[in-house]
């Protein structure tokens, strides 16, 4: 070897060692590259969230506590009478403070843990072991106690939009014990069937999904099980004294309008948030809220502006609370013009429901949840299975789910809320009939009279 | 002409009202009041402090009708308002001596 | 050759092979860096928007129509008799409703499409097009559809804030009809000439602009359009029933200052979120709309406390209403410094126009939406012009627009507001002689006695 | 050489340059993934924020402004009586203006500019140098003026927290006088002793410093300052008139609860934005904030439920509010398991205080800023330094703490925090003294009947 | 002395208040009320279900007045109240025995 | 029987209800009121914008008593609501003709 070959060969091996460490190297800028798209790293950065979406995922679940307190106990307390104001706001209160405590202690573990299709395990129960690491099951760069906090805001939401059915005449302790029962026995499950990366109906992420439903942000976890069990609720406690007797008018529509922002603006953490990304599907997300918000706010107005010549404040925050509600399985799903769409149809179907179906039926919804929650989550699941599509949410063209899209997956979403419907209605009629034998569901005649604000708060809503 | 004053429990009022008319008088002007008698207030405590509330919500009925009709207005109020228990007000009668209709300025039981 | 030469030619030849793809890691770094720095990325990274600047965004957007709902109904809702408070609620309600249709409809499409100088196009109409990839032309690292959504917020806000000036005595219908046809007339057109890629005085974008003014955030676009229009609207309108004469009060100043703190709140996704990044810009304009609100709010509680010995709420509320709305479109541009001048001036000249050309006049600007917005947004039209350095804003530094920078600049900007001025003026005179012979722009007096709340949205604000 | 020799030497030299550029793009990604890791970078990209992390924190200041505008405004200004809401509103506003003003004058530097141990110098003053590049001493991927900006808003706050404690008989002027030489005494040196990077009690970050504690976001340099300076000035200023004779009761429960909510939200821009980064300790801090908040809700409820059968919104928003207070120092250094407990000792520590100190030692702090925010502060700046962990916290491993953690960084707590308990005592009494000298700290009798709104500030909180 | 109670439309009272003092009368009280009578309610709408709202908001002016002024003072209020449409309202007058004027401990006509 | 009208200052009440309690009287009722007199009313600025405003806030307290306890209650009241400062207020005293108890149907003394 001639010494000018000899340093080259030295070179050489320099070189290949260099080369060597490249493939580090082009792995870490594809780590630093699948940060920007939302995929999940492989070299060295794992371990770590990603600051874009880690803070907008917090951002997010601020947003949906928001929603919750004090958005949705101003949206349902300025609809109820005075004398009862407060009693909302310490249901909302309540079960902010029951739901976090159960989350903390197995709740999480139960709805997102690994255990059969139908319920997760207790691995994390005390959120042990749920760090600041991001578990790639739910988000890639999300640090996984995030997420956690994340859905809990969800799991505080959902019990309290059953508030609206009851609101007036229930016992409060009745109403803790119920939610914090109900959490366990429909909440938990739910979740974790539609959104457990084992779930039983998780059509999404779960290859083995019996149930390929799909629910971006939680047309059935959230709405159809509250709404539904509402309906229930609300049967079995029986009418407000002097409902369709007496007028019983909202105390304060500028308060139910302030709930009402409050819960649009939260509401994109509720559904661009559900990406659990700063990303495409979460930009397509916030694009479709807003739309079906606006325009199911414009159909119950023009309803209202055609049938009666006045169109509402609450009208439009009714309209625009069912555009929102109905628009949450699909958010993440459909196209503009099928946001407009599901937000027409959101408008159509929940001013018949308030207007009409109540009226014919006469059960006392108090706050109507069930004709706009469980009306519109219904709807939005159905319409998510008719709309849904690949170009959105590229997740839609994974082998197990594609072949379903724009055909018969409407058709896994009626099974799935059908079920999930099913279950709501049976465990309300059980947890009602045991929980009104032990402590009484509604309060006394007296106290409705008087209202229960002071009789189980001892406080006024308003002094003079 | 009497004016008749009733002080009721609130939710009594939507009765009150109904008996009245069908008792044949419409006219009556209502207004929220705090009152303190026999019943008792609540107590209402903020951070481990307790009040009693002696006043409580009532609302009074103010109707002036002819002196034919006391009776019957009374009658029509204590039937509606009554539930039995402390607390369910009373009803004072005073002479009122002219009434004006101010639309019309008619004057005298015409008015009322 | 050698077998050790012919390793020595296939290894280099390997390693020509992992050079060849070498620029290519070159590049997605530069890509990635692109991201941290906001600028363009060239490489296949492209078509992704980057999760920390779209975050931003999607908050941004939130904050935008949170002002708006609850934000400013409440600020106007507060400031009306408790007959009307309902009405301003329902306003900006029915807004939010119908600028969300017409932006899906065409106007996002006629702002910020390409087209004339004056107009944009249809291509983006019905948001075809407007998907969740970045559009370089408004910003490198933002879905192109959160963008829209952005502007969407602010094409909400802008007929809002007319409500100011017309409260407690316009009609529903007509002031809808007003404001929709408002904006296809005027504020698609004016967006476009001042914030469209090719608009004709979007000096900071488009080097062949006419006129090359600035507005960071909407000082002309926002507060100048609507603030000019209010004024000829209110005068056209005529005083309310009792002006000058019965004292008119506003019912309720805390909900006026809950308004106010959403304002403020918001206006940091309204400024700093029209850096369309979470950069340098936004962190600056961030800054300055912090100083200039402080600063807004104590000059009119000095000149208050020093006028009438009693600072009063709506006194702080107002000056710090007018900071914001001052430093709007200069808010991208200024020192820390600069915005505290700014700031100062918004003060004064706001004091004065509510305070004495108001009476002086005798105009009824209900709730001072051309005292506050008109003058506050001119003036900071102006000052901008003046203060806007490079230094903070280094888009400055553009080669057709640099040598006006701190010279000629405040002309582009008088050039531009007075266009705009008149246009605003001119398309309220002719809108309101239409609409008013149409249907009526006046409620009758009767239902202005009675309030518009129970005549025109048939419910009461507050129930005892 | 044969040719192919000299070809493969070009080639090694060509791949050589190609090598050279290597060490720098390993640079750049390095300083990509530092981005992420949120670790200060070293090679170009250097001076520029990270999006994700100055988002967050624009956003994380917005929310800490909400705090106080309106949320700190409603939950005091629901408290007190009709008469005299808005000279609490007008209170917070009034110290947003000034606050700021004082903040860009000197406050920033004075607080996080290098100085003394003891205090900042005058460098940073009018914000000059504080640009939208990173300041690596707080926050390496932050712009400075962002952070700025965010400190400013806990600097308004922190005097807003007093506001509670001298409610409904301070005169404005003194309030407002005596605040801005507190935030000289008090607030600028203890925040600066605390935080500064140079601070003497600064135990996280300034290896020097002589008593090595730790304060995540403000037990000591918020909540203890500002609450044993209430209970000074509360006791110097002699109870309310009536106060324990008469009723005193909240005017507007809603309002209360709704400024609860809105500190609820913003907190988690208070305590996971105190990570200055969207990172693993955000991560952390806003699990260990919801944990607490609702356990200490839950303490309250159970205790009234238990003692006195009626769980009050007041005791529901009260114990959310002590748990946030109290876990604010501890909220990035401790588990969840960790945040419960905190959030127990909170609820039990600030019930008994409210409930039963006060009316042992019958001084009248109105709203319970000593009870909630002085108790609850001291108690948690204990409990961090016992339940601190490294697993938390990496920056606890740094060489001077670690050997503290978990064994006596406990008492690294008791002496900073009794320190600045003294300080600010100390400091209260004299401002108090001269102050009530000069201008006179307690409004005429005639006033305090009539209400400070209509004396004060010429305006009605409501009318009809 | 007399006390004279009107129940007036509410955007009245700026109007009676000046009638009153361009009368030379100075004292009044005055409270929200709701009145119920002839006048049509009107109906509210929430979410489908129609509500008939028949107490309409009404203002209650109080006035005592030595005997010799219940003319002027009545004259004054129907002048200024009187819009032709139905709801006007009333005035009622009813026999005062006597005023104290809590300050001064003055009393009878003197007092008011 | 006589029924008693006293226009107070608000913060005045407990003073007020207590020198009743103490004086035996224990029924009263009580309303918000606006009150207009000699008493100066303070000026409200608006954004530049002043406006007086005359009419104050007051309470009314309404107790109807037996014809022998009319001078207990007055001095009671005076006692209690006298601040010496104009705005104190006024008592009026007019008869009561009949007085019943809702819940009992009792009349007269008995039911007050
Ligand atoms: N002497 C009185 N004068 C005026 N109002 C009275 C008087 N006594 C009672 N009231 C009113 O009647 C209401 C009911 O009276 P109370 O003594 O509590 O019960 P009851 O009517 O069953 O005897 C009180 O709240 C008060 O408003
Ligand atoms: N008999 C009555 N007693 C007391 N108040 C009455 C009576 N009749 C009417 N009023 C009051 O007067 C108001 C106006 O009466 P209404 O019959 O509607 O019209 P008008 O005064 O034009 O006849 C009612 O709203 C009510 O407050
Ligand atoms: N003639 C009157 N009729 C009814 N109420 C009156 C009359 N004069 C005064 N008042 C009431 O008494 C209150 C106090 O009266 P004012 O003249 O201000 O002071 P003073 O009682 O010290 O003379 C007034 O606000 C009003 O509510």
């Amino acid at each position: 070897m001639t010494p000018l070959c000899r340093a080259l060969v030295l070179a050489v091996v320099g070189l290949f060692a260099a080369t060597a460490a490249e493939p580090g190297l082009e792995q870490r800028v594809s780590d630093l590259e699948a940060y920007i798209r939302n995929t999940a790293p492989a070299g060295p950065i794992q371990g770590n969230p990603g600051p874009g979406h880690n803070g907008w995922m917090m951002v997010s679940a601020g947003l949906v506590l928001f929603m919750t307190l004090p958005g949705l106990a101003l949206f349902y307390g300025g609809l109820v009478r005075r004398k009862n104001v407060l009693s909302v706001l310490a249901q909302c209160l309540g079960l902010a403070g029951i739901v976090t405590i159960l989350w903390w202690v197995c709740g999480y573990s139960l709805s997102f843990g690994k255990g059969s299709p139908f319920l997760g395990g207790f691995q994390w129960s005390f959120l042990r072991g749920v760090t600041a690491d991001p578990n790639p099951d739910y988000g890639a760069w999300v640090s996984h106690n995030v997420y956690a906090m994340y859905q809990l805001m969800f799991a505080i939401i959902t019990p309290g939009l059953i508030i609206g059915a009851v609101a007036e005449r229930m016992r409060y302790q009745a109403l803790m014990i119920f939610c914090a029962a109900w959490m366990v026995l429909v909440y938990f499950p739910v979740a974790h069937m539609l959104w457990g990366a084992d779930g039983w109906m998780n059509g999404l992420w779960n290859s083995k999904a019996a149930i390929k439903s799909i629910d971006f942000a939680g047309g059935i976890v959230v709405h159809m099980t509250s709404g539904w069990s509402a309906l229930i609720l609300c049967l079995l406690l029986g009418p407000r004294k002097g409902f369709g007797r007496e007028p019983i008018v909202p105390h304060s529509m500028v308060l139910c309008m302030v709930g009402t922002g409050m819960l649009w603006f939260g509401w994109y953490g509720f559904n661009a948030g559900s990406a659990v990304a700063a990303d495409r599907i979460a930009a397509n997300a916030f694009t479709a809220t807003t739309l079906s918000a606006a325009v199911g706010l414009c159909v119950w107005a023009v309803l209202e502006w055609t049938l009666r010549r006045r169109p509402s404040v609450l009208g439009m925050c009714s309209g625009a609370v069912a555009g929102l509600a109905t628009i949450t399985p699909a958010s993440g799903f459909v196209t503009p013009t099928g946001a407009v769409l599901i937000g027409l149809a959101a408008g159509l179907a929940t001013f018949l429901a308030c207007g009409k179906l109540k009226s014919f039926f006469r059960y006392d919804d108090s706050l109507d949840t069930f004709g706009v929650h469980a009306v519109g989550g219904t709807l939005g699941t159905l319409l998510a299975g008719v709309l849904a599509t690949t170009e959105i949410n590229a997740n839609l063209s994974a082998d197990w789910i594609r072949p379903l899209v724009g055909t018969s997956l409407w058709w896994e979403q009626v099974k799935a809320g059908g079920l999930v419907l099913l279950l709501s209605v049976v465990v309300t009629v059980i947890l009602y009939a045991v929980i009104d034998r032990v402590v009484g569901c509604r309060v006394a005649e007296e106290i409705e009279n008087q209202g229960l604000d002071l009789a189980e708060h001892g406080e006024e809503g308003y002094t003079h | 002409m009497k004016r008749i004053e009733a002080i009721i429990k609130p939710f009594r009022l939507e009765d009150v009202k109904t008996a009245l008319q069908d008792a044949g008088l419409v006219g009556m002007t209502v207004s929220e009041v705090k009152g303190f008698g026999r019943q008792k207030g609540h107590t209402e405590i903020y951070r481990g402090a307790e009040y009693t509330v002696d006043f409580l919500p009532k609302l009074k009925v103010e109707l002036v009708v002819p002196d034919s009709q006391v009776p019957t207005a009374i009658e029509a109020i204590v039937k509606a308002a009554k539930t039995g228990k402390i607390g369910d007000g009373k009803i004072f009668v005073t002479h009122v001596e002219d009434a004006i209709r101010i639309r019309t300025e008619e004057r005298g039981d015409q008015a009322i």
